[in-house]
């Protein structure tokens, strides 16, 4: 067999809250901790803020992966916003999986102002994990790469 | 007339898609449906599929244009594909008439290339009602369901099926299966026609006074107190519409693609709050306008440009299946009733 | 269509060295509505602010994206140099290529193609921006401040020096907090209470503040500038202004047995007590749980000899309610439970001590009268044990801390250099991991400890202590000199972890303030803003922070102060723009939105609508009150409708920036 | 039972206690059902047999914007929805007469006729047993065989918020564990699952009947018809927004659906909706804790609280393989 594809460069949306998750990915910066150029993050100001609605159209226009990070639970800089984000997301995550999508397409991380390096190691593994999953065609829709 | 054994008709079948493609009604998990054949499938005797036929001449979406921008230009791509022949097999009476009703809209200046298209491609292949639901009503409009129009008329009778070309278009197909087609004696079919035709008049739908619904008579059944009870259940969903063969509403939207719009068209339902949103609303406020435009379309608008010909083919399908079973035949004995 | 401008920083090389910033600005150059665009050395200098803010004027820009550092560093910088160039702040969105991008890649034209997808996000959500104006609320000019060490005590002070009203809440029936159960202070030696004292008096004596002792914060509602907060006074059952501070009912109490907690239950005291000579205020309390009166309704005895008739069994906990403009977190800290260092033989012996049970065994007004006394027979102890780190700096798998305490190896160096001196006779060992002493004058003291005093520093950790007779033979390992250990000591001293105080985390929630996973509440920024919790009008005040020694305590507390001062100076508050509204025309009035905001920020009412039909209807609609909303956005989520949506932050806005991404 | 409700609509009315009647009334065939509005001129046409199938309870949010007093007969699973709807303030309480009724279980003419049970012209209801007359004879049979998917789970219970009883409580044990085919779907790998809704997806219309049924959509108008939202969408112009239509309707009412089952019994093309938001209520009640959307007033939905100590999605997603 002929080994000529590319290596598979999947997309990732990462919502992060302001608050704690997206310091932490400035952290990581910061700390100059590599993870892979995939990732493209989105700053909302708390996890709470992130609608399913978000999250599909992300895989609808071509996304391979969303991961959603807020601060730890009891953490939130609103107090309750990750709570709520978590119930959220542990439904909407169960219901694509129940659609058949692959459930490792989608992940709830919490991440810290201080957790730079957990930042960059759930992406790395993120991105790992949906490389090996390959492209995104179950929940992708073929009119937008027209 | 030509006829095969029923046997054959499989062979039939892979013939026709050998050389075009071919569509026919298939029994499904929830009812019949029309699909492209593939080697297996079997005819569906069932009287009526869920979807319409109209989907092969204005299928519900429908790519019309796109866009592309690059940087500040944009380009505009042609996204029409020219169709392929193809044919339709087993359609029934009520829908193959929904075609002529489409086509006084269509095919009307300015002429709807897209629906031309389709149409010039297409060679239909219609089917006799052996059995049909208690909900049709297709004689109510002078459909004869036993004998349907079409390129190809086709019965069963027994272990046969009959063919008959009633087109240029029919006689074709009919002569390029000539290896597997033996002549058929019309005699059965004539004899089949009467049984079927006896079948129809002891249909329950039979008091339709679609009469009343005259041309003249437009203001009077506009404002129809009646139509306040016959609307108060509609929930606005466009089932009636989006299942009717006759149906032709659609709206024209842009999808923003990752590199410019595509531009398509897609049903639109008059039942919608957020039908035709002239200057920025919907004129017709109330679901009581909205459900009033769908029947007075289909019984005087309708008829009173096209001929006196109804938008209403009496396949049923509505009567199946609305929400909350309010219907056109509800509608016609309500408000054309009065006047008998 | 927006006209807006690009603007690419290099940051030195921070950026340029590994994203190609000339390319970016090209490639965004031509996205659609970006009119002009430039690359430039430092966008947060003021030179190129000035580019900027020319590029507004000369190219009528309606927008701005500035690809550069985080926006949490320098998002305020271009908004304002925006502002003030005649476009709405909010018209600035800010591309991070550098913490999100040239930090983290390596591959220049991977990290380039990366920029140049984050600057078109950027945009994408710029072309749905619209300005946005702050609304503006008063400023309540009063300050709270939670904590009546310390901490609390210089906080307030300040701010009462600078003519603001301060109320102390302090949850014990005296300020003081743990600097009073302390004997002398490093590195100068002095004595604590000669210190604090002064102090206390002078909270007490200020008009401006109110003390609110034996109290506790209940209910905390409203914003910056604007807290409306609920303080329940514990029923102490002594009438505070009747109450004359005589003790005469201290001594007279027939309870006797009571574990004296100032003296951390080294001794008892009576069931009415003050906690120490020097309380403020000096007010007696009864303790309920051991006052025979109170629970059985028989004897009556302080009542019988308080002259001043303060004495009131009736008394129940009453609340006030009060209105802040800003509130101090000031609740410090404690030391950890021991029970479970079994290995240490804390439960087993009570010659197994902590060091602030040492503290109050070596002060004058302590159990021994400052005589230094093993607990367990009063005997002068010849051979003492420190053991440094006790819950510090564990790896995370066991019951400790991972942090360091900070404050152990200072004060394990004063006991043992005070042991020295008032008992040369007494030896004196100290088991440590690494001796941590920065801070002025603080190596000079520890090395005075080893050098002039003779106390033998060991690297090791002791590994198990055993209770045998009189003895305590404390079993440990010599990393230097790679040898085990048995010492047959008469007291061991345990340098605890600390921990922030258990009413820290239930009152973090009232006040909507983030903690860490140690339960210290946060700063705003670790170095920029390190005395105000991200909860605006929240402010931070000792330990409550993080572990810290008395002169850090009451540098980091004046500095809150001049916070809450700053705060307070202010006659208006401009608010955060970005907060929730709903599009009445959508919403249901189901009350869903109300259910998840956590600052009460959303109410409804019935208002006349005007229907397409040309009826008129009266409609349930919820309405956000902006100067509550915090704009967290959870009520954009549950509204199933859509009706409300986040300014800033709208659907539609990161929807772009979703599709800008995944292009 | 029918005989019993036109009585007391009639004396409802007459009294003036009431001044409409939601019910249900009977067109061309005894399948042909449609809800109604009485009054006392047409109170005798008001039927309730096995084929009374709507949920009247989503009318009162129109209705009671007009004036008067409408009385309204709740089956068991249409007094979920009631109490749902006043949980979300969408309709006037003070202007309605809530009748509870028992309910034998719901019999759908699609159903019959996929079971060869067609040209129905009757039926006479039974507890155990229905008979169907038709054009070619009358067909008996258990109750079991023919009730709709919606009613097997039925306990028969109302919620406690009507106005007051007519006939019997009909309390009965389910005959189906309403999750048998959630649990089936979870146990399949996920390109079964996958091939599965596709296949079900696929046929969708978008005509929005499982929308505009349902008693807990009735937004003021919906994301998908709001150009505005961003996702407005009229058609399943391709499978991502088949996908994303129905994912974010049974989310949206996640919580507070009341599983009456009306989005699966209108779906002209047999799409078992349910499913979804079964999937959901499954979820929701093993992470927190049995809920009932409808049965309670005040209790707070289970999206609109939360616990400090719930699961992470890693401990739900993933577990059914």
């Amino acid at each position: 067999m002929q080994v000529n594809e590319e290596k598979f460069e999947p997309t990732i949306v990462a919502f992060c809250c302001n608050w704690c998750s997206y310091a932490g990915a400035d952290l990581s910066g910061t700390n100059r901790l590599q993870y892979p150029a995939n990732v493209k993050i989105i700053r909302v100001p708390c996890s709470c803020r992130v609608n399913p609605m978000f999250i599909l159209r992300a895989f609808q226009r071509g996304a391979d992966g969303v991961i959603l990070c807020g601060c730890h639970p009891g953490d939130c800089h609103y107090t309750t916003g990750n709570y709520f984000t978590r119930r959220r997301m542990t439904l909407l995550f169960s219901m694509l999986e129940f659609l058949g999508i692959e459930k490792e397409r989608t992940r709830l991380e919490w991440v810290s102002a201080a957790e730079g390096a957990k930042f960059a190691a759930t992406m790395n593994d993120f991105v790992a994990t949906v490389t090996k999953l390959g492209k995104n065609r179950r929940l992708e829709d073929l009119r937008c790469k027209k | 007339m030509k006829k095969i054994q029923l046997s054959l008709l499989p062979k039939l079948l892979s013939a026709i898609a050998a050389k075009k493609a071919l569509y026919l009604p298939v029994d499904g998990k929830a009812g019949a449906d029309y699909k492209r054949y593939e080697e297996g499938d079997t005819l569906s005797r069932a009287c009526r599929t869920n979807r319409s036929a109209k989907d092969f001449f204005f299928p519900q979406v429908e790519d019309m244009a796109a866009f592309r921008v690059e940087g500040k230009k944009i380009e505009i791509i042609d996204t029409r594909k020219e169709n392929e022949d193809f044919v339709i097999f087993g359609v029934r009476a009520c829908d193959v008439r929904s075609f002529d009703i489409l086509d006084r809209v269509f095919l009307a200046d300015p002429v709807d290339t897209f629906y031309e298209n389709r149409r010039q491609h297409a060679t239909v292949v219609s089917l006799a009602c052996d059995a049909p639901e208690e909900t049709c009503f297709c004689r109510q409009f002078d459909i004869l369901a036993e004998d349907p129009a079409g390129d190809v008329a086709a019965w069963i009778v027994g272990d046969e099926m009959y063919f008959k070309a009633k087109t240029e278009k029919g006689k074709k197909l009919l002569s390029s299966l000539d290896v597997l087609l033996a002549d058929g004696d019309s005699a059965p079919v004539e004899k089949e026609k009467k049984h079927l035709e006896a079948i129809q008049h002891k249909l329950p739908i039979s008091e339709f006074n679609k009469e009343h619904f005259k041309p003249e008579d437009l203001m009077e059944h506009f404002n129809d107190p009646a139509w306040a009870e016959l609307s108060e259940a509609c929930l606005g969903c466009g089932t009636c519409t989006f299942v009717c063969p006759t149906c032709q509403c659609f709206d024209i939207r842009d999808f923003k693609t990752n590199d410019g719009v595509l531009r398509y068209r897609c049903w639109d339902s008059c039942m919608y709050s957020d039908f035709t949103k002239m200057a920025a609303e919907n004129p017709r406020h109330t679901q009581l306008e909205r459900f009033r435009q769908r029947f007075m379309h289909k019984l005087v608008y309708y008829p009173a440009n096209n001929d006196g010909i109804y938008g209403c083919v009496g396949c049923g399908r509505c009567l199946a299946k609305c929400p909350i079973s309010m219907n056109i035949v509800k509608v016609v004995k309500k408000i054309g009733g009065k006047k008998a | 269509m927006q006209r807006i401008g690009v603007f690419v920083c290099w940051c030195g090389s921070n950026i340029a060295a590994t994203v190609d910033v000339k390319a970016v600005a090209e490639a965004l150059g031509k996205e659609p509505g970006v009119v002009y665009f430039e690359d430039y050395q430092y966008m947060c200098s003021e030179e190129g602010q000035t580019k900027l803010q020319n590029a507004i004027r000369d190219y009528k820009l309606t927008g701005a994206v500035v690809c550069s550092c985080s926006p949490r560093m320098h998002e305020a910088t271009f908004r304002k140099a925006a502002a003030k160039a005649g476009v709405n702040s909010f018209m600035v969105e800010i591309a991070n290529i550098r913490e999100q991008c040239s930090w983290i890649h390596k591959n220049k034209e991977e990290a380039t193609e990366k920029a140049i997808i984050l600057g078109r996000a950027a945009i994408a959500k710029v072309h749905l921006n619209a300005p946005l104006t702050a609304g503006e609320s008063p400023v309540t000019k009063r300050a709270l401040v939670i904590g009546g060490g310390i901490a609390g005590i210089q906080t307030a002070l300040d701010i009462a020096d600078a003519g603001f009203e301060v109320d102390i809440v302090e949850k014990k029936p005296t300020i003081g907090g743990k600097m009073s159960q302390i004997d002398k202070t490093f590195p100068t030696l002095d004595c604590a209470a000669c210190i604090l004292t002064p102090k206390m008096v002078e909270v007490a004596q200020n008009e401006k503040i109110r003390i609110f002792s034996y109290s506790e914060v209940d209910k905390v509602q409203g914003f910056v500038g604007n807290f409306s907060v609920s303080i329940r006074r514990k029923a102490r059952f002594v009438d505070e202004v009747k109450c004359t501070g005589c003790g005469l009912c201290t001594e007279k109490c027939p309870q006797k047995k009571v574990p004296n907690e100032f003296n951390l239950g080294l001794d008892q005291r009576r069931a009415i007590y003050i906690p120490f000579a020097q309380a403020v205020p000096k007010v007696a309390t009864i303790d309920p749980d051991y006052c025979t009166m109170l629970k059985t309704g028989k004897c009556g005895v302080c009542s019988k000899i308080c002259t001043a008739g303060a004495i009131d069994y009736k008394q129940k906990d009453s609340f006030i309610e009060e209105k802040y403009g800003a509130i101090v977190v000031a609740t410090g800290f404690n030391p950890i439970e021991l029970n479970k260092y079994d290995e240490f033989a804390y439960s087993q012996s009570p010659d197994v001590i902590t060091s602030l049970e040492f503290e109050r065994i070596t002060n004058a007004a302590g159990p021994t009268g400052g005589t230094l006394l093993r607990p367990s027979d009063g005997e002068h102890p010849k051979k003492i044990v420190f053991v440094q780190c006790v819950g510090s700096r564990e790896d995370g798998s066991g019951c400790g801390k991972t942090y360091c305490s900070k404050i152990c190896c200072m004060y394990t160096a004063k006991h043992a250099m005070l042991t020295r001196e008032k008992y040369p006779d007494t030896e004196v060992y100290v088991f440590y991991i690494d001796v941590r002493t920065p801070g002025k004058s603080f190596d000079e003291f520890y090395r005075r400890a080893v050098e002039e005093y003779g106390v033998h520093y060991i690297k090791g950790m002791v590994g198990k202590v055993i209770p045998q007779g009189k003895k305590l033979m404390v079993r440990a390992s010599d990393l230097i000199d790679r040898k085990q250990l048995l010492i047959d000591a008469d007291l061991v001293v345990l340098a605890a972890a600390i921990e922030p105080d258990k009413s820290a985390r239930p009152l973090a929630t009232m006040l909507t303030a983030s903690m860490d996973t140690n339960d210290f509440f946060t700063e705003a920024h670790p170095k920029l803003r390190p005395v105000e919790s991200p909860t605006a009008g929240i402010f931070l005040s000792g330990c409550c922070q993080g572990p810290k020694d008395i002169p850090e305590t009451v540098s980091q507390a004046s500095a809150c102060a001049a916070k809450v001062i700053g705060l307070l100076c202010r006659d208006k508050l401009t608010g955060n723009p970005c907060v929730a509204h709903s599009d009445e025309l959508m919403c249901n009035g189901c009350s869903t939105c109300e259910k998840v905001c956590p600052y009460g920020a959303i109410t409804y009412q019935d208002k006349e609508f005007r229907m397409p039909d040309r009826t008129m209807r009266t409609r349930r609609v919820a309405s956000v009150n902006p100067a509550v909303c915090q704009g967290c956005g959870a009520c954009t989520v549950a509204c199933p409708s859509g009706a409300m949506d986040l300014h800033g932050f709208s659907n539609s806005q990161i929807m772009a920036e979703v599709d800008a991404i995944c292009k | 039972m029918q005989k019993m409700m036109q009585d007391r609509a009639r004396e409802l009315l007459s009294s003036g206690k009431v001044d409409r009647v939601l019910g249900w009334i009977e067109g061309d065939f005894v399948y042909d059902v449609t809800p109604h509005v009485f009054r006392e001129n047409d109170i005798d046409q008001l039927i309730y047999h096995s084929f009374a199938s709507q949920n009247l309870s989503k009318y009162l949010v129109g209705e009671t914007k007009k004036d008067g007093v409408i009385a309204v007969f709740l089956r068991p699973c249409d007094s979920y929805s009631f109490v749902q709807l006043l949980k979300e303030h969408r309709f006037d309480r003070e202007k309605v007469y809530a009748i509870a009724i028992p309910c034998l279980g719901k019999v759908d003419a699609e159903d019959l006729r996929a079971m060869g049970i067609r040209g129905i012209t009757g039926v006479t209801d039974g507890k155990e047993r229905i008979i169907l007359h038709t054009l070619y004879g009358d067909v008996e049979k258990e109750k079991s065989e023919v009730i709709a998917e919606r009613c097997r789970k039925c306990r028969g219970v109302h919620a406690p918020y009507f106005d007051e009883r007519l006939g019997e409580e009909l309390t009965k044990e389910p005959l189906t564990d309403r999750f048998e085919m959630v649990e089936k779907l979870e146990k399949m790998t996920a390109e079964e699952r996958f091939a599965f809704w596709q296949d079900e997806l696929s046929r969708c219309i978008r005509c929005n009947a499982c929308r505009n049924v349902c008693p807990a959509c009735t937004c003021e108008k919906c994301v998908f018809d709001n150009a505005a939202s961003g996702i407005e969408n009229k058609a399943p112009a391709s499978s991502f927004e088949e996908q994303n239509f129905h994912i974010i309707r049974a989310f949206h009412v996640a919580g507070r659906c009341t599983d009456c089952g009306q989005c699966s019994r209108v779906c002209p093309q047999g799409i078992p909706l349910h499913l979804l938001n079964r999937k959901f209520i499954k979820d929701i009640n093993s992470c927190y804790g049995e809920y009932r959307a409808g049965a309670d007033l005040e209790e707070k939905a289970p999206l609109n609280r939360f616990d400090v100590d719930d699961c992470e999605p890693g401990d739900v997603v993933g577990k059914g393989e």
